[in-house]
């Protein structure tokens, strides 16, 4: 990929042939890459596309294959985390981070530079570092106000909202005094009414001279605030310059809004604003057959129905507060909505990965809310996680088999069957599926869901990190799998295409089912197009207790 | 991570096992320096066989620790379970020490399942974290091993056969009837785990539990059956290790306890959650230790087993075969 | 049975100076493993490591006993240098292993033969505290009574100066911890990443942890070697720190103050379980054939690995704390 | 805030220690008990790397209760005892002494292992309590400041090392090879034979100390083995079983090389645990015991009170230490720890021998002087207080794995 120039005379931030992939996926290639000083940067690119992988790069979280990288001139290339923050370089993270045992006025204040109270021989010399501490006490005061977290200073930072934490995590940075932010989607989860606020303090920020360079998923924000635009996909940028010029961009309409995808005959695609109307009018372009809904259609007894579901991860913040939806026989019925609205926790819930606090989950007319996932899905319940969806250590053969575990003398048959569908996985069946590319691992996944033909089929987000053939096949696969009977819930960030081979879909707001309807009438309501523009994929938050613990498997 | 590492792993698998032999073998030809080939081959023998005997003892912490993360140090119990009752058996009730033997081996299963089904599983449930179910583990270690020492009595003994043998002698090298079996019963036991984990359908599943077990219930394997099988698993083959552990070295109330360091030192070493880890750090373990007597006082000798731990785990902390996946 | 007297026995217990000791080791430990989350499984090496800097110092090489004092604290930093600089890095239970090797090695060498000239080997080294206890202010004539207690004038003054100590410790640990060091600290437990985020040298921290509560497991050695007059290999077997992490658990890990109470409530378990049997049996209230003073000594300690069984299960946030905490 | 409060209290606990310690009206008189009965307190291996030595001894006090107690007890009264466990960690085992001396024992007989003797020590002979054991051979312990209060009936290295070494170099052995467990009783033990067998002009060939921790011991037999010595000699517990079945399967068996022990190891079951199928599996091998002279072998009264016992080491020497502490308090007249520790060197030497505590008494109240030859032969303690002499039987084991005294031997000063 040739090198992206800016014309601005002061670089912040120059990569040179930064390169990195896991196994078999490049997951980073960066030729030439310059963030200018002083301006709001914004890294676009799908799901996969390298953009976190980048900045833990760059910031000393992971380590590159190879390639330089400076900061204001000076060379950090390999420099440990901690001192590249020192350096005034500093990110955020794109599951919030908080300490949650610590106050919020805690959280602001660790994060005060050059704290003389930090070094153990001055630590037990109060004296020492007392004034100092007042300043940054006030500096953090000031800044809650700023962030309208000041009401909150003294609670855990655990009782803070999503959004609240976003924000408390955007303070906390600039708590450091940094010459450069690299924040990782700080829109995330956060309501509509606090984003107003968080651009806003971008925008000012980069008015105090402050260099910013974010993620972001809102269309909205990026066009609306930044000053350049970087697109990144599978791992190469491939477009920069003005809002305006990235969205005209082909390249970057078919790799990110990723059109070239099976559309609804006649779906009566919307034309929103910017860039999107290219995508849309690409889109409607492009014509191919929705699965046929096969006998007994949407109007059948549903075979999954979800009544009043309650869930979250922790009892006292439910992520989903009182979701109802059902999948009828051959349906494929889509979940879409903003970052956060809890889409793929209410998967989770269905598949009964966490519990419910409340409402209840029937498969068919059997009750399953009180089961465990296992024995879901031996009442022929199927699920696909979005993240970690196939066993690494375990070859493409092992996978399959453990997708027919409960029947085994089905294996040679649903063997057969799958691979039918999945040719490519043919020649790899005996290589560990942690080594296949990001497309075949999607595939694998599908295909171990489909071993047993599970009459109901939950997806989370099959085309994440995929490019954009990958994607397309993806939902190939997907239609495949409903025409041969299966029904299928689907959550997906790319809900353009989502929706165009869905018959039905719910969009979630909050936790709450904010409107359904046909996937082409969704499709065409401008509120989806709002939604759809804003939607960027989430993953469960995971501390580091829940890894080192023992799995719960109840 | 988990990617590269995982195919870096596989890609190096046949060269790690040549590595570690090569690494066997040189120490071998470097304490030749110090005694003669005859005693460094008796040694590397003798030492073959502790090996093999912690490898039988520890894979089965190995796999626990891989399927449910944790680190079970009530493990060496099991091992002293397994020799006192084939004691009991083979001495009090006059059964023949084959079947007595199998006795053990039920019991170390029973044993193994009951721990799961009556502490750790209830634990899990209740969310107790990796350092507090160690300590639980600590406990139970300190609980049963006084327990055997209340009803069996500090006095080692010995079984009523195989006791002493005559030696075969190859070469000045001898070896006695029951150290080839115990080494070829360890070695086929080990086989026998390492075949049923990589072809068996239940095997797979063992391996999918410890890779995801969200996924694996996604798949519909029930996840708790699998730990309770792998708990019996790690107390059957536990047992069997202080059966074959007796047979040289005599029963006792605490033969567990004072194993249990090199045990974990083995299967750690050879890296946690493989078959073939567990083979090879037992044996690196046996080996050292034996050798080390050649040069050093051998009341050091297990600080040359330690010393090769904490050297490995320092530059490859996930274990010779193992995956820097569960790194968290 | 005399219950008010077995109640004085563990009144005794409970305010021994060895308890203080325990304390000490605890604070420490705590600092490692509840603040820093460093699962640090050898302890005992920094205890053994601070009683032979000072018994060295004074029974081998004839310094004065202050001088050796500050020897153990100073050796007990470098020790702690020494594992950490490697092994920081490592994750938790790696951690631990590595650190449990390092304990039991040093445990080894300081018993062989080789090392005898300095460490006395097997027979260990005594009477190195004559100074310390020259100092004494109490008439040595003289009974003491704390309360029900009776201690003579030695007892009393170890006892003042290792609680002094431990206050002292606790006061000093409360203020760091209340510090920024203190903060950024906490914050390396919750979420290293985030702390490197921020600018920290999470591995500095780390360290810093670990030596300061290894100099603590030094001062609670020294305290302990001069107590008993006498340091002697065995006395720092992996057990000890078995018995250190039950008190942290048992005061609930993460708390200032928690050693404290965990250390009193532990050696109060320990010696009331001791005294009651022995009432039990003495006085015939227990009197089965199979249950004679010969078996107390056993009975004890089966009881004692049930009750920490019990009290993690039961309360893993520790006995004497209520707030949930977030613990890994 | 809790931490402050808690705070406070340790503060406070620290305070209350200086400022609520008054001085009791009753000086340290090593305590004794209300109504003059003799209550012995003992602190022996129940629980520990040492448990398996501990219920012999504990048998051999309970027989001693036994006898003291059939001959009318002391002053008049019963004997009682009181126990503790050392458990093989010093902080458990001065717990345990804390609450023997609160029960106000004038004497406490252990502990085992010199380990934890040698941890307590101070804190018991500080109260005037005497300390007696049968089994701490360190030679730490001879010149240790007790005020007179340390008393051991083993006696110490030196002799038993020359009793095994002339009986190795008698024996005719040429190449010998040593043994032993490195804890402080073989490691003494070792190094007296190792000097001994050198002043002789036998050579040693191999001198093998094992971990006494370690399971598995076939490199310590290899290495006996590669010396080819024509004599082993071997310091053990109850792991010398392991060791000889390791030197059988090597080709170096009793019945091949000349083999030696002590009663350290299990005498009476050693040839079952080492070969259940072959009684003569021991055949010829020597053993050094400690002999109670002309009275019948303490070790078989011990198994007929005791049948189900597996080894009876050291279980003689500590019966007398009970018996000497009876009978200092009995010749004392009280049962004050000074007294006794007055009286105890004085019933073990210059006086009429007398071979039971039912004589000894018969002759004290007869007001004659005595010196107690007890289950472990005369003590005729030094000034030190521990034997100046040791009597010791050479056993050896027959076909029958049963043992017969080839021989007396005395060793020390006369």
């Amino acid at each position: 990929m040739s090198g992206v120039t800016t014309a601005e005379p002061v670089v912040a931030l120059a990569l040179s042939g930064v390169r990195r992939s896991f196994g078999g996926v490049r997951a980073v290639d960066v030729g030439q890459m310059h963030i200018p000083d002083g301006k709001l940067t914004a890294l676009i690119g799908p799901n996969g596309a390298g953009k976190t992988t980048l900045f833990n790069i760059v910031t000393g979280f992971e380590r590159a294959d190879a390639g330089r990288w400076s900061f204001y001139g000076r060379d950090i290339t390999g420099m440990d985390s901690w001192r590249v923050a020192r350096a005034g370089l500093v990110r955020t993270f794109q599951l919030t981070r908080v300490l949650a045992e610590m106050t919020v006025l805690d959280n602001l204040r660790l994060a005060a530079a050059g704290q003389r109270g930090e070094r153990l021989s001055l630590a037990l010399w109060p004296a020492a570092w007392r004034k100092q501490e007042r300043a940054n006490q006030e500096r953090a005061e000031a800044l809650l106000e700023r962030f309208r977290l000041a009401d909150k200073r003294h609670h855990p930072a655990a009782q803070l909202s999503g959004g609240q934490r976003r924000l408390l995590e955007v303070a906390r940075a600039l708590m450091t005094q940094p010459r450069m932010l690299l924040l990782d989607e700080p829109l995330a989860g956060v309501n509509p009414a606090l984003r107003e606020d968080v651009m806003a303090h971008l925008v000012a920020l980069r008015d105090d001279g402050l260099t910013i360079l974010f993620i972001e998923h809102d269309m909205d924000a990026v066009m609306g605030i930044s000053d350049h635009v970087i697109c990144l996909a599978t791992g190469t940028p491939i477009a920069a310059g003005t809002p305006a010029q990235v969205a005209a961009t082909p390249a970057v309409i078919d790799a990110y809004l990723g059109v070239s995808t099976s559309a609804p005959s006649g779906a009566r695609t919307a034309a929103p604003s910017g860039a999107p109307a290219a995508a849309a009018s690409r889109a409607s372009t492009q014509v191919a057959t929705r699965p046929q809904a096969p006998a007994g259609g949407p109007d059948g007894d549903p075979v999954l129905s979800a009544d009043g579901l309650v869930s979250g991860y922790n009892s006292d913040r439910p992520i989903l507060q009182g979701v109802s939806a059902h999948v009828g026989p051959g349906e494929i019925v889509a979940i879409i909505g903003a970052n956060g609205a809890g889409k793929s926790t209410l998967l989770k819930a269905v598949a009964g990965a966490i519990p419910a606090t409340a409402g209840t989950v029937r498969l068919g007319q059997r009750d399953v809310t009180k089961l465990a996932m296992h024995q879901r899905v031996a009442l022929g319940l199927g699920y696909v996680p979005q993240s970690r969806n196939v066993f690494p250590s375990l070859t493409v053969e092992e996978n399959l088999r453990m997708g027919i575990y409960l029947r085994p003398r089905e294996w040679q048959r649903s063997r057969d069957r799958v691979l039918a569908m999945f040719p490519a996985l043919r020649d790899r069946l005996a290589t560990p599926a942690g080594a296949l590319s990001g497309g075949q691992r999607q595939s694998l996944a599908l295909a171990r869901a489909l071993m047993p033909v599970p009459t109901v089929l939950l997806l989370d987000e099959p085309s994440a990190g995929l490019s954009p053939v990958a994607q397309e096949e993806a939902f190939e696969h997907v239609c495949a799998a409903a025409q041969s009977g299966v029904s299928v819930l689907i959550v997906e960030q790319n809900a353009r295409q989502c929706l165009a081979i869905s018959h039905r879909g719910y969009v979630l707001e909050q936790g709450r089912v904010a409107l359904t309807g046909t996937g082409a009438d969704l499709l065409a309501d401008p509120r989806v197009v709002e939604l759809y523009l804003g939607s960027t994929h989430q993953r469960p938050p995971e501390n580091r207790a829940d890894r080192l613990a023992p799995p719960l498997h109840s | 991570m988990t990617n590269a590492t995982v195919t870096a792993t596989r890609a190096a698998l046949p060269r790690r096992s040549v590595v570690v032999l090569l690494a066997v073998a040189l120490g071998a030809a470097a304490t030749a320096a110090f005694a003669s080939p005859v005693q460094v081959a008796q040694a590397t023998l003798d030492g073959a066989r502790f090996g093999l005997v912690i490898a039988l003892s520890g894979v089965g912490l190995s796999l626990i620790f891989a399927t449910t993360g944790l680190f079970n140090f009530a493990h060496g119990e099991f091992v002293t379970f397994g020799a006192i009752l084939a004691w009991l058996c083979n001495v009090m009730l006059g059964l023949p020490l084959t079947l007595a033997a199998a006795v053990a081996v039920i019991g170390g299963a029973a044993a193994g399942a009951s721990v799961e089904y009556g502490i750790w599983r209830p634990l899990r449930r209740h969310g107790v974290g990796l350092v507090a179910a160690i300590v639980v583990s600590i406990g139970l270690a300190m609980f049963t091993r006084h327990l055997f020492l209340f009803f069996f009595h500090g006095q080692s003994r010995s079984y009523r056969e195989y006791t002493v043998q005559q030696a075969w002698h190859l070469l000045g090298v001898q070896l006695l009837p029951k150290d080839l079996v115990t080494m070829l019963v360890a070695l086929a036991a080990l086989a026998a785990l390492g075949i049923f984990l990589k072809r068996s359908r239940t095997g797979q599943a063992v391996r999918a539990t410890a890779d995801d077990p969200d996924l694996s219930q996604a798949s519909g394997i029930a996840t708790d059956r699998v730990v309770l099988l792998v708990w019996s698993l790690g107390g059957a083959l536990a047992a069997l290790g202080g059966v074959v552990l007796a047979l040289d070295d005599q029963v006792s109330w605490d033969m567990g306890f004072r194993v249990l360091l090199l045990v974990i030192a083995g299967v750690t070493l050879g890296g946690l959650g493989t078959v073939r880890g567990a083979i090879a750090g037992g044996l690196i373990i046996g080996v050292v230790t034996q050798l080390s007597t050649l040069w050093a006082p051998s009341e050091l000798k297990y600080v040359f087993a330690l010393i090769a731990l904490v050297a490995i785990l320092i530059f490859r902390p996930q274990g010779i075969f193992g995956r820097a996946q569960r790194i968290g | 049975m005399d219950l008010a007297a077995a109640g004085v026995d563990a009144l005794r217990a409970a305010i021994a100076p060895a308890t203080a000791a325990y304390a000490l080791a605890a604070l420490g430990l705590n600092l490692q493993f509840g603040y820093a989350g460093l699962l640090n499984l050898g302890h005992a090496g920094f205890m053994a490591v601070g009683a032979y800097g000072l018994a060295t110092t004074v029974a081998v090489f004839g310094g004065g006993f202050w001088l050796g004092v500050a020897v153990g604290l100073a050796a007990a930093a470098a020790f702690g240098l020494l594992l950490g600089m490697p092994t920081v890095r490592l994750r938790a239970d790696y951690l631990a292993i590595t650190t449990i090797a390092a304990s039991e090695i040093l445990r080894f060498v300081l018993r062989s033969g080789w090392a005898q000239p300095w460490t006395g080997g097997v027979y260990g080294l005594q009477r190195f505290a004559e100074e310390f206890y020259a100092l004494n202010p109490f008439a040595t004539s003289n009974n003491y009574a704390i309360g029900p207690v009776v201690v003579d004038a030695r007892t009393l003054w170890l006892m003042v100066v290792g609680w002094a100590l431990v206050a002292a410790a606790a006061v000093l640990l409360v203020l760091l911890l209340r510090s920024p060091w203190g903060r950024v600290l906490s914050s390396v437990r919750q979420d290293e990443d985030l702390a490197r985020s921020l600018g920290k040298n999470v591995f500095a921290y780390k360290l810093q942890a670990l030596v300061i509560g290894g100099v603590l497991g030094g001062v609670a050695g020294i305290l302990l070697a001069v107590d008993q007059q006498n340091v002697n290999p065995d006395n720092y077997g992996s057990v000890v720190t078995f018995f250190v992490y039950t008190i942290v658990i048992l005061g609930g890990a993460g708390r200032a103050m928690a050693p404290v109470t965990g250390a009193v409530v532990f050696w109060l378990v320990i010696s009331a379980t001791d005294s009651v049997l022995r009432q039990a049996v003495d006085s015939g209230t227990v009197s089965w054939s199979w249950f004679g003073p010969q078996q107390v000594g056993v009975a004890r300690f089966v009881l004692v690995g049930l009750a920490l069984m019990l009290i993690v299960v039961f309360r893993p946030q520790g006995l004497f704390t209520w707030r949930r905490r977030v613990r890994t | 805030m809790r931490t402050r409060l808690s705070l406070l209290s340790a503060a406070a606990a620290a305070a209350a220690l200086t400022l609520g310690a008054c001085a009791t009206s009753a000086p340290a008189d090593g305590g004794q008990t209300a109504d003059g009965t003799l209550k012995l307190g003992w602190l022996l291996p129940q629980t520990g790397p040492i448990a398996s030595l501990g219920p012999p001894q504990i048998a051999a006090l309970e027989l001693a209760e036994k006898d003291i107690n059939d001959a009318g007890g002391v002053l008049g009264k019963k004997v009682e005892f009181v126990g503790g466990d050392e458990a093989g960690d010093p902080a458990v085992a001065s717990q345990a002494v804390d609450r023997l001396l609160s029960q106000g024992v004038p004497a406490i007989i252990g502990a085992g292992s010199s380990q934890i003797s040698l941890s307590v020590i101070g804190k018991i002979t500080g109260a005037n309590v005497v300390q007696c054991s049968g089994m701490n051979t360190s030679p730490q312990l001879t010149d240790y400041p007790d005020n007179g209060y340390y008393f051991r009936t083993v006696p110490s290295d030196v002799l038993q090392g020359a009793v095994m070494g002339n009986l190795i170099a008698q024996d005719g052995a040429t190449k010998v090879a040593i043994l032993a467990r490195s804890d402080a009783y073989a490691t003494g033990l070792a190094n007296t034979t190792e000097a001994k067998l050198k002043e002789l002009g036998v050579q040693v060939v191999a001198r093998v100390n094992y971990d006494p921790s370690a399971q598995n011991l076939t490199a310590e037999v290899r290495q006996v083995v590669d010396a080819s010595p024509d004599a082993i000699v071997m310091f053990a517990f109850d792991e010398g079983a392991k060791l000889l079945q390791g030197l059988i399967q090597s080709g170096y068996g009793p019945d091949k090389v000349k083999t030696y022990g002590t009663d350290a190891l299990p005498v009476a079951s050693l040839p079952e645990l080492v070969d259940a199928n072959n009684k003569a599996v021991l055949q010829g091998m020597k053993l050094t015991q400690a002999s109670s002279g002309e009275n019948s072998p303490f070790t078989q009264r011990l198994l007929e009170y005791q049948p189900d016992l597996s080894t009876t080491a050291f279980s003689p020497y500590f019966y007398d230490c009970a018996v000497i502490i009876a009978l200092a308090a009995e010749q004392a007249g009280s049962t004050e720890g000074p007294k006794i520790r007055d009286a105890i060197i004085g019933v073990t030497r210059d006086g009429t021998e007398c071979g039971s505590f039912a004589d000894c008494k018969k002759l004290i109240s007869e007001g004659s002087d005595i010196a107690y030859v007890g289950a472990a032969g005369p003590l005729r303690f030094t000034d030190a207080g521990e034997p100046s002499t040791g009597l010791y039987d050479i056993l050896q084991y027959d076909a029958n794995g049963a043992t017969k005294t080839l021989d007396t031997v005395r060793e020390g000063t006369n």
